[in-house]
C-alpha cells in the first residue's frame, strides 16, 4: 500500500491540494499478507483549507485483505466509505485476520458505513489477461487497481498517473504497463459502476505564491544539513547507523556525494557519534543521527562533545519505546533522554521540528547553532514527521543568511578554552594550523588553558559555564509560534510533530469563539523566553504529548504552572478531535491534571 | 617562504608533567615516538594523536601536537571520522590493552578491516593501569587481580590475532625499551599506506611488574626473541637456529647447520611481510616458552585505504554529476508552482 | 518416572506465524535446527535460543524452547551470563552479520575468547536485512545498498577470520539449503564443550538474491565447495582435484592425480580439525572465484569451557573455605562492641 | 597519606569514637610526588557527639609537602593546627606546588594558624639508621611518623596500632618493624617536644549496644548484595566492568566465591549489564554496577530489563561529571540519567544510601524490590559514601527478613505477562522449568500473552502499567525518614550521600531554636508518600545537593512547590556550615530561589 499512497499524494499535491500523509507500516519488512502484523496502512488526508495533520478519522478506507479491515475499521468516521477486496476474504486469510466468521456478511457492518464489496484481485487478474505476467507480478498490480478507484472517487487527473507509473518503472515498461492497465481498469470500474454516492473533489488550498515541492521530514532534514554546510562552507560529515526510522537519512545523504557530503555507515551508534566527534575536532560539519536505543548508546560520546565544547547535530528521530519497543511507530518520548540522558550535569541546547517542511529549517538552525555556540546540539523530529509529507514551499537560496565560521590561526596569546564573551563559545581551532597544537580530553578543563583541571572551583565554573552557554541561546530563539491572543481560557502548548493536530484544533476551536491559544515550542532547551510570561496569562494550560508528561514535566518545574498533560502513547499522532476534546474538558473543568486519550480509546 | 626549521625530539614534548609511575614502560615508548617524529621530519600541526582512556591513553598529553583524549574505547572511531574527513593529516591512535582490545574491541576490529590509514599503537601490559590492576583481555590465565583474586580464568586474547583475524595490513610487534627497533617500525607504520596496528609489549612495574621479563630481558632476549626481517630466514640466536614449516604447517625450532640433527638453512622459513594472513597468523603462534617470539613487521601488505577510497568516491561523483548546486538540488523531484 | 517421549520437529515449532519474506533462507535453517534437536533429543525445556536484532534474530520466536529476543549485537554477552550462571542449560545463540559483526563484534569476539559453552550461528546473507538491505561488515566491495548508491567501499570481514583471531575452538561453514550437512554440524557444535561458531551463508532473496548462488548452486558445488573432512585430504570435484599448500604456505588448486601436470595424492594437504589455528586461517584463504570454499569444520579442539572454569573455581573455594556463612562474613575484619 | 588515615581511622574506631571519613585521592595513580595532582588526602572526622560528615574544616592539618599545603590550607579553620614537614619545603617542590616563595616563612601563616614545622622526612630517616632499609623504603616510612604524631596528640593507644602495623605487613617483618620504629618516633616526638597546645582526647561517643566494625559505602553494598541473595535463597551473579569508583564492588564480591557468588569481568559496561539480564533470565539474582559514563552504556542493556520486567539491581556510584569528568571525586548528578537516561517511557526504581552503612539496608532493599516487583531497580551511591568510612552496627543475621522467591511451574493457564495484583509483578518463570517454555524480547509485548504486540491500546496501556508498578512501590516505603516536626519555617530535603551534613546542620540549627526539620529520602522513584503532603507545611523548602538541582526539579514540578536548591558542584561533600548558612539566609530573606556554593567560595 506504501507505493499507492505516495502515487495519490502525489496527484493530490499536483491538484493543488495541501497535503499531510502519514504512512502507518509494520516493523516486519515483509510480515506475510494478510496477517494482522502485516497490515501496511497509508492515511492521507487532502482539503481545500490549510490542513496540519494526515486526517483524523479518515472518510474512506480501502481494505485489500480481512486484515486490513480489522486493524482499521475502528478508525472510520460513522458513515464512511469503506471499500473491500472481497477476492481476499477466503476463509484462510479471515482466520489470519482473526475473524471467525466472514465481517462483511454482517448486517451492522453496512448499517454504519457504506461498504462496497469489490474483488478487486479478480478484477485487476482480469484486466491483465493476456499479458505475460506471472500470477505473483499480476496480484502486485491490484494496489494501482485500487488507486485507480480513488483517482475516480476523487475526481482526479488520471494522466497525471500515468505518466507517473510510466516514469516510475522505467526501462521495465512491462510492469509499467500493466500497471497502467489496473490503475485504469480500476479508474474505470468507479466511473463505470457509478459506486460512489458523492465523488470527492477538493479545490486548491489557499498557498503563499512559489514553488513547491512534497517532502518527508526526513528528506527535508537531509536537505537541510546539506544546506546548512553549504551556508557555513564547510564540507558535511554525517555518520550513522541504520535504524528504523532514521535510517533514511543516511540513504538521502548518500546520494549527494557531489555536494561535498562524506557519510560514513558506522559499525554501530557508538561509533556513528564517534566518528561525527572526530570529524568536528577536524573541521567538518558533523552529523550523527539515530532513533530511540541508538540515541541511548550516544550518550557517552555527547557527552563528550559537550566537555570538550565542539559542534556537532545530533538528530533523534523518535520511535515508540521503551527498548525495541515499537520501532516503526512514532511517540514523543526521548525529550528527557535527550535533556538528561548523561551522566554529570550536561546540557545540550534541544530543538524540535514540527512538520516535514519545519524540518528543514530546524536541520538549518542546528548547524547554525552547532557553529555559532561549538556545541553539540540535539534535533528531535519523529517517525510522523519523518515519513509524512506535506508540500514545502521552496526557499530561496539566495536570500538565505549564511552561518559564519572562523578558525582561529594565530598562536599570540591562545587559550584552548577562552570564550567569545557573547555566545560563551570557546574557539575552533582545527588540526593543521600551526602553532595552535592543543590537546583536549573528556576530563574537566581549567576554564582558561583547557588542561585538565581537578580544581573544586574550577568544576564548578565549568558545571555553570556549560549550562550559561545552553541558556545563553535564548538571544537566538526568534519570535514564538503563538497562535491566537496571549492571554486567554486555554493555553495549548505543545512541541514537536504534534503541531498540526494542535494548530488544527485550536483553530476550530476559535472559530467556535472559545479564548484559547497554541504555542508550539521549537525550543525545548533553553524554553522559549516567552514561555514564562505566557503561562500564567491563561486560566488553564494543557500540554498535549505523545508521551507522559515531559515537556509538561519541564514546564512545570521551571514555572511551577499546574499545566495539564493530554498523554497518548499509543504509536499513533494525535487527532484532532482528541485534542478539541482535551480543551472542551478544560474549559468546563477545573479538575483534571492530566488527561489519557488511552482511557477514552479503551472505553 | 623560510625553509622548515628542523624540529628535535624535544619540540614534540608538551610542558605538561608525565604522570606516569617512575619505571613505567611508557616513558619510554613516549621518547621514541618523539624521537621517530622528529628524525622523519613531520609537522607538529599536521599530526594528531587520538587516544582512549587508560594510562597508557595520557600519551597525546605529552606529545606537542594535536591530541585528543577521548574515551574508553573509541578512540579507532574517532580517529576514523577524523582522518576520512581530514585525510591530509597523519592520524596515530594510542590504546591500550584494555582500552584497544576490551571495551574497544569492535572499533579496533572495524577501523583495521577497513584499513583506514591510521598509526595504532596499542600498549600491552597485560592489566588495566589506570584502574588500579585488574586483569585485562591479555592476562594470562591464572592471573591473580584485585577482581581475581584467585586467579584469572578468561583465555586471554592475542592482539595480532585479532588484527589478522579483522584482515589488518600492516601488524608490527615491538618492546617498549628497544628504542631503536621502535623507531624503525614507527617509521615502517607512518609510510604504510592503511591501518598500521603495532602491538608494544609495555612494563607496568606497579601492576604486572616484569610481566615480560621473560622474552625481553636483554640477557636472554637472543634466545628468546625472533627478529623478523623481509625476505630473510627466521633464524634467531645468532642464526644458530630457526623456524621451519612442517608440511601440516607446525612450525618447529630447529638447529640450523649441516650437522648431525641440524637443519640446512634451506630449509629454514623465510619470512616474507607480503604472504597471504595465514603466514603471520603462524607466526603469532610462535609463543615463550615453547618458541622464541617473533618482533618486527609480521605483515605489511598494500591496499587502498579506506579514507582514500571515500574521497576518491566523492571527486568521482563530482566529475560525473558535477559540484553540486544547492537550488538544483532543493528544486529536484516533481515540484508545482502558485501563483 | 515415565519414560521422556521422543519429540519430533514439529514440537519445535511454535504456534508463531513465520514472518520472514517467502524464499529466505532463515526457512531451511529453522527447520534444519528443528530437526536437529529433535534427533538429538534434547529438552526444549533445557534449551535457549537468545539473539540479536535483525530478521534472522526473529528465531526465537519460532523455537519453542525458551528464548530470548534481545537487543541488537549484545546477544553474546546475555547468553554468557545465562550460561555462566546456568551451565546446565543448552545455550544457543542466533545472530547476523550486522548484528553479530558490526554493532556486536566485541561481544562474539569475547564470547569466543572465553569459549563459554555456547552455540553461535551467524547467519550470512551480506546485508541488512531488517533495516531494509544496507549493505553490512560482510558485503563485498562495490555493494550498492541504499545508503551505498555508488557501491561500498569498505573492505569486509570474514567471520571465520574473525573467529579464528579470537581464538575459537570450533569454526564451521555452512549452507542454508543443505540441512543434512547443517544437521551434521549442528550436532558436532551441540557435542562440542566450548563456544561453536558456525556461519551459514543464507539467502536473502529481497535484498541480496543470489549472493551465494556461485558457490552454492547444486550445479556448479562440485567444483566450487570443498567439503571438509577430518583426516582426510582436502579434495573436490569428485577427488578429481585437491589441495596442495606449497612452501610458502601459499594454497593451491591442484588436479589430482599420477599423470603428467597432475599432482599426487600424498602431496594433497589433509584436514585436520585439531591443527593450530594457522591452519584453519588459511582455509580462510580458499575464497571463490580462485578457489573452492570450504564448508564443514575448519577447526575443533578441547579446551575447557569458560563455563566450567567458572564453577571450578568456586568449587573449590567452597571447599577450602567451606561453605560461606554470613553472619561469620559481616563480622570479619576488625569488630568491637558497645554495651 | 591513604594508609596513615585508615590506620587512624581504625584506631580510632576501636577507641569507641564515632567516625566518618573521606578519603580524597587524586586521579592518577601515581601522580608524580609532590606535584598538586599528586596530592593526596584523607580527612578524618572523629567526636564522642553522633556525627554524620566527615568535618567540614578540619582542626589539625597535617601537610607532607607544599602542594598538599597549597591544595588543602583554605579548609583549614582559623587558629587551627598545621603540621609541615619542611624536610619537603625544597625549592624544586616548592615550585612543582606553584609556590614562589617558601610559604612557611610568611608572617601572616603564623599569624592566622599554630604552624609546627617539622623535618618529618629527616626524622624518619633518622629513625631509621642503622637498617637496611633503601632510601625509598625509608622515605615511605614518614606517614607512619606522622601517624604517631597525631597519635600522641588525639592520646590514641599506640599499643592497638603497632600490633596492627605487624598485622597489616605480615611476613614481611622488616618493613613492619621499620614502620613501627617510624611511628613510635612520631608518637616520641610528639611527647618529648611538647608541641602540642591542646591535646585532643575523644570521648566514646554513644552508640546503640551491639557489635561493630567500621565499613566502606562499595563494603557495605558487596556485603548487603551477598546478604540479600541469602535471604533469597539465590546465587549472586554480579557483573561489571572497572571503573572508579565503582570498582572495589567487583573487587570485595570476587572474595565471596564460597558464598556462591558468581564475579565476571566483563569486557564493557553493556556486556556487564547484557550478562546480568542473561543470569536473571536465568534466575540467578543479577547485579550489575558501574558510574557516570558506565551507566549511560548501560541504559539500552536496563531498558531491555525495563520491557521484560525482569530482576536487576543496577549499582550507580556517582562521581563527578559530565563526560570522564573527575572521576575520583564525588557528585551527586545522576540522579536524572538514573530518571531518565533510557528511550521510551522506561521507569525504574530508584533508590539511594545516604552513608556508607545505610549502603548496607539499601543493598538488601534493591534485591528485595528487584525480585518482589520483577523489574530493574536501580541504587545510587556516589564517591564519597563508597570511600568513607563509619561504624556499622552489624545487623542480626537471624532476624532478617526473608526474601521470598516464586518460580511458577506450573504449565496450566501460564500466561507470560500475567501479573501479580498487588504488586503487578510478571512471574519469573526460569528456563529448565517443563511446560513453560516462552520467549520474551525487546518489542512491545501484548499485556497478557507477552507476545510481541504493535496495538496502539495495548501499548498504551503497558506504559501505564510498567508506570503503576513503580508507582506502586510507595507501599514499600516504610517511614520518612524526618528529623524535627513535620512543619514549621525551613524544611531541608535531601538525597543520598549528604546526609550527614544535612542533619548535623538542621540538629544544630535546632539547637539554635529554630524552626527547621530534615527529611532525607531513601526513594527517589516512587518518591516517599508522604513528601507531598509534608512540603506545604513549611513555610520554605530547601534542597541541597552536590548537582544544579535534579531531586529539586523532580519536586518542582510534581508538587509545585517552590524549592530552593542548594548546589554545590565541586566534587567535594557539603560542609555542614554551607548548610547552616543556606538555611540561615532563607530564613531571613524569601527571595532567593536558588544558592550557589561557588559563588561564596570563589569570593
Ligand atoms: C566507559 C568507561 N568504562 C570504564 C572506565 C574505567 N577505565 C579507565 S581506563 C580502564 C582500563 C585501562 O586499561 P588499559 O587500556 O590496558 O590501559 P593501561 O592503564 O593499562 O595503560 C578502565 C576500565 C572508563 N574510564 N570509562
Ligand atoms: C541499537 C540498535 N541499532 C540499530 C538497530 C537497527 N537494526 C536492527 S537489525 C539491524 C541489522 C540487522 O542485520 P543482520 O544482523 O545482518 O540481520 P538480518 O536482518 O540480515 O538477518 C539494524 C541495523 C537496532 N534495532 N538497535
Ligand atoms: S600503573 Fe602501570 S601502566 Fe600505569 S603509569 Fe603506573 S606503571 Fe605505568
Ligand atoms: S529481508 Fe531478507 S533476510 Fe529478511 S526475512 Fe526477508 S528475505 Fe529474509
Ligand atoms: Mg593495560
Ligand atoms: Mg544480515
Amino acid at each position: 500500500m506504501q507505493l499507492t499512497g505516495t502515487e495519490f499524494t502525489k496527484a493530490a499535491a499536483a491538484a493543488g491540494n495541501d497535503i499531510s500523509t502519514f504512512p502507518d507500516f509494520p516493523a516486519e519488512i515483509r510480515a506475510p499478507a494478510g496477517s494482522l502484523a502485516g497490515v501496511s496502512g497509508f492515511q492521507l488526508h487532502f482539503a481545500s483549507s490549510d490542513i496540519y495533520t494526515p486526517g483524523d478519522a479518515p472518510d474512506v478506507l480501502v481494505a485489500m485483505n480481512p486484515a486490513a479491515l480489522r486493524a482499521n475499521l475502528a478508525d472510520l468516521i460513522e458513515n464512511g466509505i469503506l471499500i473491500v477486496n472481497t477476492g481476499t476474504f477466503t476463509p484462510p486469510n479471515l482466520k489470519k485476520a482473526g475473524y471467525d466468521s466472514d465481517p462483511l456478511a454482517e448486517e451492522s457492518l453496512r448499517q454504519k458505513y457504506r461498504v462496497h464489496g469489490i474483488d478487486i484481485s479478480k478484477l485487476t487478474n482480469g484486466s491483465l489477461d493476456g499479458t505475460d505476467l506471472t500470477t505473483k507480478e499480476k496480484a502486485r498490480c491490484k494496489n494501482f487497481f485500487a488507486l485507480g478507484l480513488m483517482f475516480w472517487a476523487y475526481s482526479r487527473d488520471p494522466e497525471t498517473e500515468i505518466s507517473q507509473i510510466k516514469g516510475k518503472f522505467g526501462k521495465n515498461d512491462r510492469l509499467a504497463d500493466a500497471n497502467v492497465r489496473a490503475f485504469k481498469a480500476g479508474y474505470h470500474y468507479g466511473e463505470t459502476a457509478e459506486m460512489f454516492q458523492d465523488v470527492y473533489r477538493v479545490e486548491k488550498a489557499v498557498f503563499q505564491p512559489g514553488v513547491y515541492r512534497n517532502i518527508t521530514g526526513n528528506e527535508a532534514i537531509a536537505l537541510g544539513l546539506v544546506a546548512g554546510a553549504n551556508l557555513a562552507g564547510k564540507p558535511l560529515f554525517y555518520s550513522g547507523y541504520p535504524i528504523t526510522p532514521a535510517s533514511s537519512l543516511l540513504h538521502y545523504l548518500s546520494h549527494y556525494k557531489n555536494h561535498g557530503v562524506t557519510t560514513f555507515q558506522a559499525e554501530d551508534e557508538i561509533a556513528g557519534v564517534g566518528a561525527a566527534i572526530g570529524a568536528a575536532y577536524g573541521g567538518a560539519l558533523a552529523v550523527t543521527a539515530s532513533s530511540g536505543p541508538g540515541i541511548s548508546l550516544k550518550a557517552e560520546g555527547m557527552a563528550l562533545a559537550v566537555m570538550t565544547e565542539l559542534p556537532l547535530v545530533v538528530v533523534s528521530v523518535q520511535r515508540g519505546g521503551p527498548s525495541t519497543g515499537l520501532p516503526t511507530k512514532t511517540e514523543q518520548s526521548d525529550l528527557l533522554q535527550a535533556m538528561y540522558g548523561r551522566n554529570g550535569e550536561c546540557p545540550v541546547p534541544i530543538i524540535a521540528a514540527n512538520s516535514p517542511a519545519d524540518a528543514f529549517d530546524c536541520a538549518i538552525l542546528a548547524v547554525r547553532l552547532a557553529i555559532r555556540y561549538c556545541t553539540p546540539v540535539v534535533l528531535l523530529s519523529d517517525g510522523f514527521l519523518a515519513n509524512g509529507s506535506e508540500p514545502w514551499r521552496l526557499p530561496d537560496v539566495d536570500a538565505m543568511e549564511p552561518i559564519p565560521v572562523t578558525h582561529r590561526t594565530d598562536p599570540a596569546g591562545y587559550q584552548v578554552y577562552a570564550r567569545n564573551q557573547e555566545t560563551l563559545a570557546r574557539e575552533w581551532v582545527v588540526p593543521g594550523t600551526p602553532g595552535l597544537e592543543h590537546r583536549i580530553g573528556g576530563l574537566e578543563k581549567d576554564f582558561l588553558t583547557g588542561a585538565v583541571s581537578y580544581d573544586p572551583i574550577n568544576h564548578e565554573k565549568m558545571v555553570h559555564i556549560r549550562a550559561a552557554k545552553v541558556d545563553g541561546m535564548v538571544q537566538d530563539c526568534g519570535p514564538l509560534d503563538l497562535h491566537g491572543e496571549d492571554e486567554g481560557d486555554v493555553l495549548v502548548i505543545g512541541w514537536g510533530g504534534t503541531y498540526g493536530a494542535l494548530r488544527q484544533a485550536v483553530i476550530r476551536l476559535r472559530e467556535q469563539g472559545k479564548k484559547v491559544s497554541h504555542a508550539q515550542l521549537r525550543w525545548l532547551h533553553p524554553l522559549h523566553p516567552d514561555v514564562k510570561g505566557l503561562l500564567p496569562r491563561f486560566r488553564r494550560v494543557l500540554v498535549p504529548e505523545l508521551n507522559m508528561g515531559q515537556l509538561s514535566m519541564m514546564l512545570r518545574a521551571r514555572y511551577l504552572v499546574d499545566a495539564v498533560g493530554l498523554n497518548k502513547v499509543q504509536g499513533q499522532p494525535f487527532k484532532v478531535a482528541e485534542v478539541m476534546k482535551a480543551v472542551e474538558d478544560l474549559l468546563v473543568d477545573d479538575r483534571p491534571t492530566s488527561i489519557d486519550v488511552a482511557r477514552r480509546a479503551a472505553r | 617562504m623560510t625553509p622548515p626549521i628542523k624540529l628535535s625530539k624535544k619540540d614534540f614534548a608538551t610542558d605538561q608533567d608525565v604522570r606516569w609511575c617512575p619505571g613505567c614502560g611508557d616513558y619510554a615508548i613516549l621518547a621514541a615516538v618523539q624521537k621517530t617524529l622528529a628524525d622523519l621530519g613531520v609537522k607538529r600541526e599536521e599530526t594528531v594523536f587520538v587516544s582512549g582512556i587508560g594510562c597508557s591513553s595520557r600519551f597525546p598529553y605529552y606529545m606537542n601536537t594535536y591530541g585528543f583524549h577521548s574515551i574508553h574505547g573509541r578512540a579507532p572511531a574517532i580517529a576514523t571520522g577524523l582522518k576520512v574527513s581530514r585525510p591530509d593529516l597523519s592520524v596515530w591512535v594510542i590504546t591500550g590493552d584494555g582500552d584497544g582490545l576490551s571495551i574497544g574491541g569492535n572499533h579496533l576490529l572495524h577501523a583495521l578491516r577497513r584499513n583506514v590509514n591510521l598509526n595504532i599503537i596499542l600498549f600491552n601490559n597485560q592489566i588495566y593501569g589506570l584502574t588500579k590492576g585488574q586483569y585485562s583481555p591479555t592476562s594470562a590465565v591464572g592471573t591473580k587481580a584485585p577482581s581475581t583474586p584467585l586467579g584469572s580464568v578468561d583465555y586471554p586474547v592475542q592482539p595480532l590475532q585479532v588484527a589478522l583475524g579483522a584482515g589488518a595490513t600492516f601488524v608490527a610487534r615491538c618492546v617498549d625499551v628497544e628504542a631503536a627497533h621502535l623507531g624503525e617500525i614507527l617509521t615502517r607504520a607512518q609510510a604504510h599506506q592503511g591501518a598500521s596496528f603495532i602491538e608494544v609489549l609495555q612494563n607496568c612495574p606497579v601492576f604486572n611488574e616484569g610481566v615480560w621479563d621473560a622474552v625481553t630481558d636483554k640477557s636472554t632476549a637472543d634466545a628468546r626473541q625472533l627478529r623478523l626481517k623481509h625476505g630473510q630466514p627466521l633464524l634467531f640466536e645468532g642464526g644458530k637456529r630457526g623456524i621451519r614449516v612442517r608440511n601440516d604447517l607446525v612450525p618447529e625450532a630447529v638447529e640450523v647447520g649441516d650437522g648431525p640433527g641440524q637443519v640446512p638453512l634451506g630449509q629454514i622459513m623465510i619470512h616474507d611481510e607480503r604472504a597471504a594472513p595465514a603466514f603471520a597468523f603462524l607466526l603469532t603462534q610462535l609463543t615463550y616458552p615453547e618458541m622464541p617470539i617473533p618482533l618486527g613487521i609480521l605483515r605489511a601488505v598494500e591496499k587502498t585505504p579506506y579514507d582514500q577510497l571515500v574521497h576518491e568516491q566523492i571527486t568521482a561523483a563530482v566529475s560525473a554529476r558535477g559540484k553540486g548546486d544547492l537550488k538544483k538540488l532543493l528544486h529536484s523531484g516533481m515540484t508545482w508552482t502558485v501563483e
